[in-house]
C-alpha cells in the first residue's frame, strides 16, 4: 500500500483507540460475520462504513455511504453518495450494496425482524438501491442500512450466489445456504489487502498496534481531522494501563469499579456515560413454582431488593442506573410515556415485602418463609459462569433474599448454552437481561420481557409466564401477544398506546424482576492528542452499535490538539 | 635404610557425624615404613584400615578430618615433606607421582563414561610438568603399563570400564597406579571382590611388579592369608588403633597381642588337618561407645583392672633395627600364646631370626 | 532360664522413638527447619480451620466501604464489595487445604495400591498399568483436569479432589512400583516368602512399612502438587465460585485487574502469601521428614 | 544331558574379554531392535493418548455453536442471529456416528490432516496450533535452558560445599522454587515489580512482540521476542531451576562419594578436570531424563502461566480451544504435545545411550 | 565318620537339575544338570567361583525358583508332585539363610516380630506371650544372650554377626530339617565367622539338621563340612564331588587343584615357598552364554590336551576313593567323582585293575612347604604330587 502521507485537507495528528483484537486468529474475510479484524469494533465506522447510522435520540438515520434514505411504505430507497472509492480504486456502487444485502439476508437467522420481511434489493442505477419489504414496520430497514458494505469486486461471486438462493426461496439453514456458508468460512483473504471504502484504510497491521491512514477517496476522507488512527491492542487491564499513561484517547472497554478508581486521577480523563437500553433482572420460573404466579409474591421480592447495592457491586459506581419507572422500559424509552399514570415504585421496604407475602398466604417461621401450602420456600438463583455482572448480581440478590428470611442460594451454570437452560425452564430463578440493548425500538424490550426464553412449548416452557391472558388489577385481563404486535406495527399513536398499556401491565405483574439498567461508560483523555472528545448530539447513541465518537470523528467534530 | 620413606606420628582421624558429634575412626597411630617394604594393615571390618589408608594420602571424604599428628614422606628428590602442611597444588602433584592408591573394590575406580585410555591420558597430562602428551604417546605409555600387568592393550585401552571383568579392572588400576612410578603404593583390599583364581593371579603380579619397580607398599586387608602372602611387615588394627606391628613371621608365628592371636586362631587353613578353631568372644566396640583403657579389654581373657583404666601404648619388644621391630600394645603380651603352634623347625626359624636381629 | 525368658516376655514391645509415629515426630522436630515447616503448616491449617470459628462471619457487602485501607477494624482493608478482606482470607484456606489433602490422599492411595500390585505381581497387570501411566504422564495434566471439569460441569469440591487425585497418581505410581520391585527382590522379602507368610502380609507388613517414610513424604509433596493444581483451576476460573478460597481471590485479582491498583494490594497479595507460606511449610516439613524417614539418610 | 552346542570358533587368547564375542554386528542388531521397540512403544502411547483425547472431547458436554453464539451474543448480536452466524461458521454435527468420526480421526492422524479449526475454519488445525505452539516452546525451551545453566552449576557448587552456608541457602532456595507454584511466584513478581515498585513494564511485556516489529532473522525481532517472553521464561525457569538444582545437588553428592572421584583425586588430577569430566559428567546423567520430563510438565502447565502473563502461547490456545469446544484444535494440540513429549523422551533415551556407554550393552530394561 | 548303608531316601536330592535363564543375550544355562543329595545331619558343601551356579542351585533346592529341567526331591517326593500340605511341610522343613545379614532382615521390624511372624502364621504358637517366649528361646539357641536385650532391637542396632544369628534363629523357628546356607558367613569377619560356624555345627550335631552349605571359601568348606561332602562347581556343572577330606586333601580335577592352590594360607613361610606356583592358562571365566566346546574348563586348564578336552563334554565319573565303595552308581554311592577327560583316561590307563590314582600333571600347586618334600609318599608319581593328608602342624 503506497501511502500518500496525510490525506484530508488539513488532517494531522493521531487519534488512539484501544480494542482487544487478535491478529493471530482474525482474518480479512468481511463476508463472515465474525472473526474479522476490527469490524465488530466501534472503530469499524472509520474504515468499513454502512449506508447509515441511527441517531438513537431522534430515531433518525444519519446517512453515511448513503446520501439519503427514505422508507416509503414497504419500499426503502437508498441513494448512495457518488465518488466514493474502494481502496482498490473501484467506485462504490449500488451493486456492492445489493450484494451485501443479499449476503446478509441469506445468512440472517430466521425470525430476525427486518431481514425476514425483506423481499428484494435492486440496483436501480449506480447510486440507487431499492429494497422491497413484505410489510411495513418500525425499524424494518435497520438491517439493510446497518450492514457494513462489502466490495463486489471481492465477494461478487458469493453475493450473486446468495441472491440466486434468496430468490429461490432459500433461508438460513437450508442446504444451499449451508454450502455457501461453508465456502465463505473457509476463506480468510489474509494474503490480500482488506478492501474498504471508509475515511481510513489500514496502514500497518501489527500484533499489538494497527495504524490507519486517511484513504483519499474514502467516505468522509475530506472531513476527518486526524491523519492517523491508531488502534492499540488491549483488554481491560491494558486499557486501564494505557489510560493511566494517557497513551490512548478513547476506550470503550467496560471497566469495573476497581479499574475506575485506578484511573480516576488521570489528567484530562473524561467519562462518557450513556444510559443503556438493557439491564439485569431476574426470571422467576412460574412453571416450576406456581406460587410465583401471585403478583404479591413477585412484588414482595422486588421490595426486598436494594437494587442500588446490587448495581454498585455488579457494575460499580456509574456503571448502572436504577430505572425511573418499573415499566420494563429503559429510561430513554419510558420518558414521557407514563406521565399520567400512577406506577408502583419498588424501593427497598422489608415491611411492605413482609405484608405482601403474608397477604399471599406465606408465613415466616424460624427456618424461613413458608409457602401457603406450608412447604419451606427454597430457591436457587442461577447465573452464568464467567459473566461477572450476572454472577455478582445473582449473588447479591440471593444474599438479600436470604437476609430477608428466604432460603435462596446462588449458583453458576456453565457458559456453554445458558439459553438452552433458560429456554427449557431448567431453573428456579435465573439472572437474565431485561429490556433490549441492540435496537432503540421499544418493542425490543417487550420481546425480551415476555417472549425471549418463554416459548411455552411442551419441551421448552421457559419461565412459564402466560402472555395470552394476563390478570392485572387496573386493566383487567390483558392479551400481551396482541399488544406486542401493535407496539411493532401500528401507527405511531397505536404503538405509543400499546407501549403504555404494556408498561402498566409490567409494573403491576413484574414478568421479570428488573434490578438495574446498564449505564454505558466509555473513557476519553482530552488534551493529550485530542482537543475535546464529545458525543455532541449523539448523546444517547449506544457506544457499540452506533458509536457517537466515531460519527463525530467522521463529521470532523473531533480535532487534534 | 635408617630413614623411613613414610613416617606417621600420632595420627588421628575423625568423622563428623552430626553438627557437633564426631567419631574418631583412627586414633594415635604411629607407623614407619621403610623403602621397599610391604606393610599389611589387618583387622576386622570397621577398625579404621581404609580410613588410615585414605589418610595416608589425605584423601578423606568431606566429613573426615585429620585431627592430629603428622605424615612425613621422603620425596623422590630426597627431601622430606609433611603431607599435612602441603598446599592444594603441592598435594595434587604429590599424589600419584609420589604415592598412589589402589582402592577397595576397584570395580568403581574408573569413571564409567570414559575409556580406559582416557584415564591414563588424564593422569599423565595432569602430571606432565609441561610435557605434551600426544594421543599416541599416551597410548604407547599406557600400553606398556598394561602389558606389565598382562593385559592386552589393543583391547583394553579403548574399552569402557564396564566392558572389563573385575580382575581386568583391578589389573588396569594397578597399571594406572604405577603410571607415574610412585614410591609408595597403598592398596586397599585389592582382591576382596575377586574370585580366588583371579586373586591369585593378581597377587602373583604384585610380587612381580614389586620385584621390578621396587616400590614400597601398604597393603590393607582383612584376609590374613593375603597378608601372609604379600607382606614383609604386618600391623594389626583394632578399633582405630595399631595394636601390634612386626614382621610377618613375628605376627603369624608369635603374635603378642591377644587380639592378633585371636585373629590368627580364627583363621581356617585349607591345607593340613582341620583344627578346632576358637573365635574371639564378643563383638568389636562401636566407635561411639569406646571402652576405657585398652579397647580390647571387654573381649580379652587377660584383662585386668589396669587394662580397663589406662590407654595402652605400643611397646617395643625387640632390639632389632627399627625397620624390623616388633611392638605390641598389651600389658599382658607375655601371656599370649598362639593356640596352634608353629611346627618346630619353623618356630626355631622364627626364633633364630629374632635372635639374629 | 525361665527367669530370663520371663524377663524377655515382660519387656515393653516398642519404644515410642522406634514406632513410625515416633520417627515421624522426631523427624518433624529434629531439624529446626523441619520443625519450622511443621509449625508453619500447622499455623496455616489452624488459621484456616479454627480461624473461621473465631472471626465474625458476618461480612456484609458495604458499598460505602469499597477498597478501604487496612485499619483496626479491617486488618487487611476491604475489597471490591466492601467486605472485610481478612475475614475472606480466613475463610479461604480451608477448601484448598482439605481438597488438596483429599486429592493427595487419593493419589497416594491409588499409587500405593496399584504400584504395589504392579511391582509385586508384575506380569500383564504391570504392563497394562505402566502403559496407563505412560499415557497419563504424556497427556498434560491440566488438560485432563480441564476436560474432566468441563465434563462434570458443576463439580463439588470433593469431586475436584477426585479429579486432581486421579490425574496426579501416575508419577508417584512409578516410583512406588520401582520401590516395591526393588524391595520385593530384597532378601528379607524373600525370607518372608520362604516362610510362606502370604502375599498380603508380605506386601503390607514387610514391604510397605519400609516405604512408609517415602510414602508419607510423597503424601506431603502430593498435597503441595494438589494445591498447585486446584488453585490453578480456580485461577483459570474453571471452578464454581461459591466458597471463598485462595485461588478464587487470585482469579479475581487477575480477572478484574485488582493487581493493577495499589489500593487493592492487600487483597491481591494476601492469598499469594498464604500459598507461598503454606507450600514452603509443606516443603520444609517434607524435607525434614525425608531426613528422618528415608532409611538411606537415616542410617548415615 | 543335553547335547553340547555347536563349537564356537577356536579363540582362546588369554584374557579374551567377554564383549569381543558379541561383536559389533550383534550389538548393532540388539541396539536396532531396542530403538525399534522404543519407537513402537511410543507410537502406541501416542495412539492411546489420541484415542483418549478423542473420547474426552467427544463426550465432553457443550456445543461449540452455542458457545460461539454466546460469545457473539455478549458482543452485541441478538441470540438468534448469533446462533445463525455460529452455525454458518461451524460445520459440526453433534449427532454424527462416533465410530465414523473415530475412524475419520484416525485416518486424519495418519495423514497428518486433522481438518480445520471449528471456530476458524480457514485454518487447518496444525496451522492453528503452530501459530501458538512455537512461542510456548520458545519460552519453555529458554526457561529450561536457563534452568539448566543455573540449576546445574548452582546445584553442583552446593554439593561441593555441602554443609556450608551457601549449600543451605541454595538448598532452601531450590526447595522454595520447586515447592511454590510457578504461577504464584510469577504473580508475586508482577505485583512486586510492577504494582508496588513500578520498575517492571509488565503491560508492555504482554503479548509476543511489540507492534511494528517484523518477524524475521534480525536482532531487533529476537530482542523484542525475548523482551516479551522474559516473564514466561522466568516463570518456566522457576520450578525447573529449583528441581534441577536439588537433583543436581543430590546427584553430585552421590557422585562425589563414588570411588572413581576419590581415585581421580588420588591421581592428582586437576580440580577442574575432576569437576567437569568426572563429577559433572556423571551427575548429569540422571538429570537428562528429568529435563525431558520437565519440558513436558512445563508445556502442560503453561496454561496457567500464560493466563496470568497474558502470553498468547499454546496454553492460552488450548484453554481457549477447550472453552470454545474447538475439538479438532484440542485434539491436534494434545496430540502434538503428547508426541513432542514422547519424542523428547525418546531423544533423551537415545541421547543417553550416547553419553552413557553402560546403557548400550546392559540397560535394555527401559 | 558314621558310616553308610542308610536305605532311607535322603533329605534332599537334586536330580539332573537344570536352570536356564532367558536373557536378552540368549539363554543362560546357569545350572546344567546337577545331581546332589543331602542327608539329615550331614553337610553338603557347594564350592566354586562366582557365577558358577551355586546360588541358582540352592534357590532351586529351596523351591524359590522352579528348575527348567530335572527334579528337586524332598524325602523322595519330587517337589512338582507335592500337594499343598506336603509343600507347606517342605517349606517349613527346608529353610534358607541368605548371604547378606543386613539385607535379609526387615529394617522396620524388631527381632521379636521377625522371629514370630512365621510362628504365628503357621500356628506354631498360641498367643503373643508364647510367641515371645519361643523367640527368646530361639535367640538362646543361636547364642544371643540374654535374649531380652535383643528381642526389641531393630536390625540396624545389631552388628553383622548378630544379625546373621537372628537370621539363623528365624529359620530355626520352623524346626527345619535342612538349612540351605548361601554364603551365609562370607560377609562376616574371621573371628565372628568361626563362632557362627561353630554355632551352626552345634545345630547340625544336636538337632540333626542337614546342610546344603554354599561358599566360595574352601577353608570354610573344609572347616564346616569336614564330616560331609564337597561338590565343586564350575560353570553350572559339578566337576568334582567327594568327601571333604578327600577333595581338599587330594583334589583330582585340575580346577579343584587350581582352587586349592590359589588359597592364601596364613603362613608367611609357606606362602614364600609357593610364590612361583603354576598359573592357569587364563584367568578369565568364559561367559555362560557362550560356553567353550568340550570341557568348559579347557581354555584355562593346565592339563589341557588338544583334541581330547575340547571335543566333548566330560561326564562326572566315579573315580573311587580310599575306603569307599567304587561300584554301584546308585543313590548310595559315596565315592568320589570327577568330570575330567584326563583324569578319566589316566585312571583307566594306569589302573586297569583298580590300582592307585595317578595324575600326569602337576598336582596342587602351592602346598609345598620348604623342606616338606621328603614326605612324598610315592616316588613313581610326579615329584610335585606330595602330601596326602599329612598335617604339617596340628592343634
Ligand atoms: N564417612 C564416614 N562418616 C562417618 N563414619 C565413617 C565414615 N566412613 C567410615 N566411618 C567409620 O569409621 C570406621 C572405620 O571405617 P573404615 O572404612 O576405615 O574401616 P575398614 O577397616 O576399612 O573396614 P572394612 O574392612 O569394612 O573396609 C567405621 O566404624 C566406620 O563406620
Ligand atoms: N535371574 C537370572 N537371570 C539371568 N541370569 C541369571 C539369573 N540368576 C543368575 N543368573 C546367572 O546365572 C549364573 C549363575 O549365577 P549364581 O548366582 O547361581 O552364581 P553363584 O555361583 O551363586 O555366584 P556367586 O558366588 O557370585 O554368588 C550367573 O552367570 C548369573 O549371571
Ligand atoms: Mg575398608
Ligand atoms: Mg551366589
Ligand atoms: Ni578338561
Amino acid at each position: 500500500q503506497a501511502d500518500s502521507g496525510d490525506g484530508g485537507d488539513g488532517a494531522s495528528g493521531k487519534f488512539v483507540y484501544v480494542y482487544p483484537f487478535d491478529i493471530s486468529v482474525e482474518h480479512y474475510n468481511a463476508a463472515l460475520n465474525t472473526g474479522v479484524l476490527l469490524t465488530a469494533a466501534p472503530v469499524a465506522e472509520l474504515f468499513i462504513p454502512r449506508c447509515a447510522i441511527l441517531n438513537w435520540e431522534t430515531h433518525e438515520w444519519v446517512p453515511q455511504l448513503a446520501e439519503s434514505v427514505t422508507l416509503d411504505g414497504t419500499t426503502l430507497t437508498i441513494k448512495l453518495r457518488s465518488g466514493i472509492k474502494w481502496t482498490d480504486d473501484a467506485d462504490v456502487t449500488a451493486k456492492d450494496v445489493v450484494g451485501t444485502i443479499y449476503l446478509q439476508k441469506l445468512n440472517a437467522a430466521q425470525g430476525t425482524i427486518g431481514w425476514d420481511q425483506l423481499v428484494s434489493a435492486t440496483a436501480d442505477d449506480d447510486t440507487t438501491v431499492t429494497v422491497t419489504y413484505s410489510e411495513a414496520f418500525t425499524g424494518v430497514e435497520h438491517g439493510a442500512l446497518k450492514a457494513q458494505v462489502l466490495p463486489y469486486a471481492r465477494y461478487g461471486a458469493w453475493m450473486d450466489e446468495a441472491q440466486g438462493l434468496v430468490e429461490a426461496g432459500e433461508v438460513q439453514g437450508g442446504p444451499g445456504q449451508v454450502t455457501l456458508a461453508e465456502k465463505i468460512a473457509a476463506e480468510d483473504f489474509l494474503d490480500e489487502d482488506f478492501i474498504t471504502c471508509g475515511a481510513y484504510k489500514f496502514d500497518q497491521i501489527g500484533e499489538t498496534v494497527i495504524t490507519m491512514s486517511v484513504h483519499e477517496g474514502g467516505l468522509f476522507a475530506d472531513q476527518v481531522k486526524f491523519s492517523t488512527i491508531e488502534v492499540q491492542k488491549g483488554d481491560n487491564a491494558a486499557s486501564v494501563q494505557l489510560l493511566l499513561s494517557s497513551a490512548v484517547d478513547y476506550s470503550t472497554q467496560v471497566l469495573g469499579a476497581t479499574d475506575r478508581s485506578t484511573i480516576a486521577g488521570v489528567e484530562g480523563l473524561k467519562e462518557l456515560s450513556t444510559p443503556g437500553y438493557d439491564g439485569i433482572g431476574l426470571m422467576l420460573n412460574q412453571d416450576r413454582f406456581p406460587e410465583f404466579a401471585d403478583t404479591n409474591v413477585r412484588k414482595a421480592f422486588m421490595y426486598v431488593f436494594d437494587t442500588e447495592v446490587i448495581g454498585e457491586i455488579a457494575k460499580g459506581a456509574g456503571g448502572y442506573y436504577v430505572p425511573a419507572t418499573y415499566t420494563g422500559l429503559p429510561d430513554p424509552h419510558a420518558e414521557g410515556l407514563f406521565d399520567d399514570v400512577e406506577l408502583e415504585f419498588y424501593a427497598t421496604d422489608h415491611a411492605k415485602a413482609t405484608s405482601l407475602l403474608e397477604e399471599a398466604g406465606w408465613a415466616k417461621e424460624s427456618d424461613g418463609w413458608h409457602k401457603p401450602d406450608g412447604d419451606l420456600a427454597e430457591y436457587t438463583i442461577i447465573g452464568v459462569e464467567g459473566w461477572t455482572d450476572f454472577a455478582l448480581s445473582g449473588e447479591q440478590a440471593a444474599g438479600q433474599l436470604t437476609e430477608f428470611g428466604l432460603n435462596v442460594t446462588y449458583e453458576n451454570v456453565p457458559a456453554d448454552n445458558p439459553w438452552g437452560i433458560w429456554g427449557a425452564g431448567d431453573f428456579d430463578i435465573a439472572v437474565r437481561q431485561w429490556a433490549n440493548p441492540f435496537v432503540p425500538y421499544v418493542y425490543g424490550s417487550w420481546q425480551m420481557t415476555w417472549f425471549t426464553d418463554n416459548s411455552q412449548t411442551a419441551d421448552a416452557m421457559g419461565m412459564g409466564l402466560p402472555t395470552g391472558a394476563v390478570e392485572t388489577t387496573s386493566l383487567g385481563t390483558v392479551n400481551v401477544d396482541d399488544l406486542y404486535l401493535q407496539s411493532q406495527k401500528g401507527t405511531e399513536e397505536e404503538q405509543a398506546e400499546a407501549n403504555k398499556t404494556l408498561g402498566i401491565v409490567f409494573n403491576e405483574t413484574l414478568p421479570r424482576l428488573p434490578l438495574f439498567l446498564n449505564q454505558r461508560v466509555s473513557y476519553a483523555v482530552e488534551g493529550e492528542r485530542v482537543n475535546t472528545i464529545d458525543p455532541g448530539s449523539y448523546e444517547l447513541n449506544d457506544i457499540y452499535f452506533d458509536n457517537p465518537i466515531m460519527v463525530r470523528i467522521l463529521e470532523g467534530g473531533i480535532e487534534p490538539v | 635404610m635408617t630413614d623411613p620413606i613414610l613416617s606417621v606420628r600420632d595420627l588421628s582421624i575423625a568423622y563428623r557425624t552430626g553438627r557437633k558429634e564426631s567419631v574418631t575412626a583412627v586414633s594415635g597411630v604411629d607407623l614407619d615404613l621403610y623403602e621397599g617394604q610391604s606393610l599389611a594393615l589387618v583387622g576386622e571390618s570397621g577398625c579404621g584400615k581404609t580410613t588410615l589408608g585414605l589418610g595416608l594420602l589425605r584423601l578423606l571424604p568431606g566429613l573426615g578430618e585429620i585431627t592430629s599428628g603428622s605424615l612425613t614422606y621422603r620425596l623422590k628428590d630426597g627431601s622430606r615433606a609433611d603431607l599435612l602442611k602441603m598446599k592444594k597444588e603441592q598435594l595434587r602433584r604429590f599424589r600419584w607421582s609420589e604415592a598412589a592408591m589402589v582402592f577397595q573394590g576397584a570395580m568403581n575406580a574408573f569413571n564409567p563414561v570414559i575409556r580406559i585410555v582416557d584415564h591414563f591420558a588424564d593422569t599423565l597430562r595432569d602430571h606432565s610438568d609441561g610435557k605434551r602428551w600426544t594421543k599416541a604417546a599416551v597410548e604407547a605409555r599406557a600400553g606398556e603399563l598394561l602389558e606389565t600387568v598382562r593385559l592386552d592393550p589393543d583391547r583394553v585401552l579403548q574399552s569402557y570400564p564396564h566392558e572389563l571383568s573385575g580382575g581386568m579392572k583391578q589389573r588396569a588400576l594397578i597399571a594406572l597406579a604405577i603410571a607415574l612410578d610412585p614410591q609408595v603404593l597403598v592398596l586397599d583390599e585389592p582382591t576382596t571382590a575377586l574370585d580366588l583364581l583371579t586373586q591369585r593371579s593378581i597377587v602373583q603380579q604384585l610380587h612381580e611388579l614389586r620385584k621390578k619397580f621396587g616400590f614400597t607398599m601398604v597393603f590393607i586387608t582383612h584376609d590374613l592369608g593375603l597378608a601372609a602372602e604379600l607382606a614383609d611387615r604386618v600391623a594389626t588394627m583394632y578399633a582405630g588403633r595399631v595394636i601390634e606391628t612386626g614382621s610377618a613371621r613375628d605376627i603369624f608365628y608369635g603374635p603378642r597381642h591377644p587380639y592378633t592371636a585371636g585373629l590368627i586362631n580364627a583363621v581356617m587353613p585349607v591345607k593340613g588337618e582341620r583344627p578346632v578353631l576358637e573365635s574371639i568372644p564378643g563383638y568389636p566396640p562401636s566407635l561411639k561407645a569406646m571402652p576405657d583403657g585398652c579397647a580390647f579389654n571387654p573381649r580379652c581373657a587377660f584383662a585386668t583392672d589396669e587394662c580397663k583404666r589406662d590407654r595402652v601404648n605400643l611397646e617395643l619388644l625387640t632390639d632389632r633395627p627399627l625397620a624390623m621391630h616388633h611392638s605390641v600394645a598389651c600389658l599382658h603380651h607375655d601371656r599370649v600364646r598362639l593356640q596352634r603352634t608353629a611346627p618346630e623347625q619353623l618356630a626355631s626359624v622364627a626364633e633364630s631370626e629374632n635372635a639374629n636381629a | 532360664m525361665t527367669t530370663t525368658l520371663d524377663a524377655a516376655i515382660a519387656k515393653p514391645r516398642k519404644q515410642f522413638g522406634e514406632t513410625f509415629l515416633g520417627r515421624l515426630w522426631t523427624g518433624l522436630t529434629r531439624s529446626s527447619a523441619g520443625f519450622a515447616g511443621t509449625l508453619l503448616v500447622l499455623a496455616i491449617v489452624l488459621f484456616s480451620f479454627v480461624g473461621p470459628l473465631l472471626v465474625d462471619q458476618d461480612n456484609p457487602t458495604d458499598t460505602t466501604q469499597i477498597w478501604t485501607e487496612p485499619s483496626a477494624e479491617h486488618w487487611l482493608g476491604t475489597q471490591y464489595e466492601g467486605k472485610d478482606t481478612f475475614t475472606i482470607l480466613v475463610n479461604s484456606g480451608a477448601q484448598p487445604i482439605w481438597v488438596g489433602t483429599l486429592a493427595a490422599l487419593m493419589a497416594v492411595f491409588i499409587a500405593v495400591a496399584l504400584g504395589s500390585i504392579a511391582g509385586y505381581f508384575r506380569g500383564r497387570v504391570d504392563a497394562v498399568l505402566l502403559q496407563l501411566t505412560d499415557v497419563t504422564v504424556t497427556i498434560p495434566q491440566f488438560l485432563l483436569m480441564l476436560a474432566v471439569v468441563a465434563f462434570f460441569e458443576d463439580i463439588p469440591p470433593w469431586g475436584i479432589s477426585i479429579v486432581v487425585g486421579s490425574t496426579m497418581w501416575a508419577f508417584l505410581f512409578r516410583s512406588i512400583r520401582a520401590q516395591v520391585m526393588s524391595l520385593k527382590e530384597r532378601e528379607f522379602v524373600e525370607a518372608a516368602r520362604l516362610q510362606n507368610l502370604g502375599p498380603a502380609r508380605i506386601v503390607f507388613r514387610e514391604i510397605l512399612p519400609n516405604m512408609a517414610g517415602f510414602i508419607f513424604v510423597n503424601f506431603v509433596i502430593s498435597v503441595n502438587q494438589a494445591i498447585y493444581a486446584i488453585v490453578g483451576l480456580y485461577v483459570l476460573g474453571l471452578m464454581p465460585s461459591g466458597t471463598p478460597n485462595w485461588g478464587l481471590m487470585i482469579h479475581q485479582s487477575w480477572g478484574q485487574n485488582f493487581y493493577l491498583n495499589p489500593i487493592a494490594l492487600p487483597f491481591v497479595v494476601a492469598p499469594l502469601i498464604m500459598i507461598v507460606l503454606f507450600t514452603i511449610g509443606l516443603v520444609t516439613m517434607g524435607r525434614g521428614l525425608d531426613q528422618a524417614l528415608n532409611p538411606r539418610l537415616r542410617e548415615r | 544331558m543335553s547335547a553340547p552346542p555347536a563349537p564356537p570358533p577356536q579363540q582362546h587368547a588369554a584374557d579374551a574379554p567377554p564383549a569381543e564375542r558379541t561383536g559389533p554386528g550383534l550389538v548393532r542388531r540388539v541396539w536396532a531392535s531396542y530403538a525399534f521397540r522404543r519407537i513402537r512403544q511410543s507410537v502406541f502411547v501416542i495412539w492411546l493418548v489420541a484415542t483418549i483425547t478423542f473420547l474426552l472431547m467427544h463426550f465432553m458436554p457443550g456445543d461449540p455453536i452455542q458457545i460461539m453464539a454466546g460469545r457473539l451474543n455478549s458482543s452485541g448480536m441478538s441470540h438468534e442471529q448469533a446462533v445463525a452466524t455460529a452455525t454458518n461458521i461451524i460445520s459440526y454435527d453433534p449427532n454424527a456416528n462416533v465410530w465414523v468420526q473415530y475412524l475419520d480421526f484416525l485416518k486424519g492422524l495418519v495423514t497428518f490432516d486433522l481438518g480445520n479449526s471449528l471456530t476458524n475454519p480457514s485454518k487447518t488445525v496444525f496451522e492453528h496450533v503452530m501459530e501458538y505452539l512455537p512461542w510456548t516452546l520458545f519460552a519453555v525451551g529458554a526457561g529450561v535452558a536457563l534452568a539448566i545453566v543455573i540449576g546445574l552449576t548452582v546445584g553442583m557448587a552446593a554439593a561441593y560445599r555441602r554443609g556450608s552456608a551457601f549449600d543451605h541457602a541454595m538448598t532452601s532456595i531450590g526447595s522454595f522454587l520447586t515447592g511454590v507454584p510457578n504461577y504464584i511466584l510469577i504473580a508475586a513478581v508482577i505485583v512486586v515489580g510492577y504494582t508496588m515498585l513500578g520498575v517492571l513494564p509488565f503491560l508492555d511485556m504482554r503479548g509476543r512482540i511489540t507492534a511494528g516489529v517484523e518477524p524475521g532473522f534480525n536482532l531487533v525481532f529476537f530482542g523484542d521476542a525475548i523482551f516479551h517472553a522474559i516473564l514466561p521464561i522466568i516463570a518456566f525457569a522457576f520450578t525447573a531451576t529449583g528441581s534441577f538444582m536439588l537433583n543436581m545437588k543430590a546427584a553430585t553428592t552421590e557422585v562425589l562419594t563414588e570411588d572413581y572421584v576419590t581415585v581421580a583425586q588420588a591421581r592428582g588430577l586437576k580440580a577442574g578436570r575432576i569437576s567437569r569430566g568426572y563429577v559433572g559428567r556423571n551427575a548429569m546423567l540422571p538429570i537428562i531424563p528429568q529435563i525431558a520430563l520437565q519440558l513436558g510438565t512445563l508445556v502442560g502447565g503453561s496454561i496457567v502461566i500464560e493466563q496470568i502473563l497474558q502470553y498468547p502461547g499454546a496454553g492460552q490456545m488450548l484453554m481457549q480451544a477447550i472453552s470454545n469446544r474447538d475439538y479438532p484444535v484440542v485434539q491436534a494440540a494434545v496430540i502434538i504435545l503428547a508426541t513432542s513429549v514422547v519424542i523428547a523422551s525418546l531423544i533423551v533415551d537415545l541421547f543417553l545411550v550416547r553419553v552413557d556407554p553402560r546403557i548400550k550393552t546392559e540397560g535394555q530394561e527401559a | 565318620m558314621p558310616e553308610t548303608a542308610k536305605t532311607a531316601a535322603p533329605l534332599l536330592r537334586l536330580r539332573g537339575l537344570e536352570q536356564v535363564f532367558d536373557t536378552k543375550k540368549g539363554p543362560v544355562a546357569a545350572v546344567g544338570g546337577v545331581d546332589l543329595e543331602v542327608k539329615a545331619g550331614k553337610v553338603l558343601c557347594l564350592v566354586g567361583e562366582s557365577g558358577c551356579g551355586k546360588t541358582t542351585t540352592a534357590r532351586a533346592a529351596a523351591g524359590i525358583t522352579r528348575p527348567t529341567a530335572g527334579a528337586v526331591e524332598f524325602r523322595g517326593r519330587p517337589l512338582t508332585d507335592m500337594n499343598s500340605g506336603e509343600k507347606s511341610a517342605y517349606r517349613r522343613a527346608v529353610q534358607y539363610i541368605h548371604q547378606d545379614p543386613y539385607a535379609a532382615l526387615n529394617p522396620t521390624r524388631t527381632v521379636a516380630s521377625t522371629l514370630t511372624a512365621g510362628l504365628k502364621r503357621h500356628g506354631l504358637v498360641k498367643n503373643r506371650t508364647e510367641a515371645r517366649a519361643k523367640a527368646a528361646e530361639l535367640l538362646q539357641l543361636v547364642e544371643l544372650t540374654p535374649p531380652e536385650s535383643y528381642l526389641d532391637s531393630y536390625p540396624h542396632q545389631l552388628s553383622g554377626g548378630q544379625r546373621q544369628r537372628v537370621n539363623v534363629a528365624r529359620s530355626l523357628a520352623m524346626n527345619p530339617e535342612l538349612l540351605i546356607c548361601d554364603e551365609s558367613t562370607s560377609m562376616l569377619d574371621v573371628s565372628i565367622r568361626v563362632s557362627l560356624l561353630n554355632t551352626l555345627g552345634r545345630l547340625r550335631d544336636d538337632l540333626d539338621v542337614g546342610f546344603l552349605f554354599i561358599t566360595h571359601d574352601l577353608a570354610v568348606a573344609k572347616y564346616f563340612a569336614w564330616d560331609g561332602e564337597i561338590a565343586v562347581m564350575y560353570l553350572g556343572k559339578v566337576v568334582e564331588h567327594g568327601p571333604t577330606p578327600e577333595v581338599i586333601g587330594n583334589p583330582q580335577h585340575p580346577y579343584t587343584k587350581a582352587l586349592i592352590g590359589a588359597v592364601c594360607e596364613p603362613d608367611p613361610d609357606l606362602a614364600k615357598a609357593n610364590r612361583s606356583a603354576d598359573q592357569l592358562r587364563s584367568a578369565e571365566i568364559p561367559s555362560l552364554t557362550d560356553l567353550p566346546a568340550g570341557c568348559a574348563f579347557h581354555p584355562r586348564c593346565p592339563a589341557f590336551e588338544p583334541g581330547l578336552c575340547d571335543a566333548a563334554r566330560p561326564a562326572l565319573v566315579d573315580t573311587g576313593g580310599p575306603g569307599l565303595p567304587t561300584a554301584g552308581a546308585g543313590p548310595e554311592r559315596r565315592g568320589r567323582s570327577v568330570s575330567c577327560h584326563v583324569v578319566a583316561r589316566d585312571i583307566t590307563r594306569t589302573r586297569p585293575s583298580g590300582g592307585d590314582r595317578t595324575l600326569t600333571f602337576d598336582a596342587v600347586p602351592g602346598s609345598r612347604r620348604p623342606g616338606a618334600e621328603a614326605s612324598a609318599d610315592d616316588p613313581t608319581t610326579s615329584p610335585a604330587e606330595s602330601e596326602s593328608s599329612g598335617a604339617a602342624w596340628s592343634a
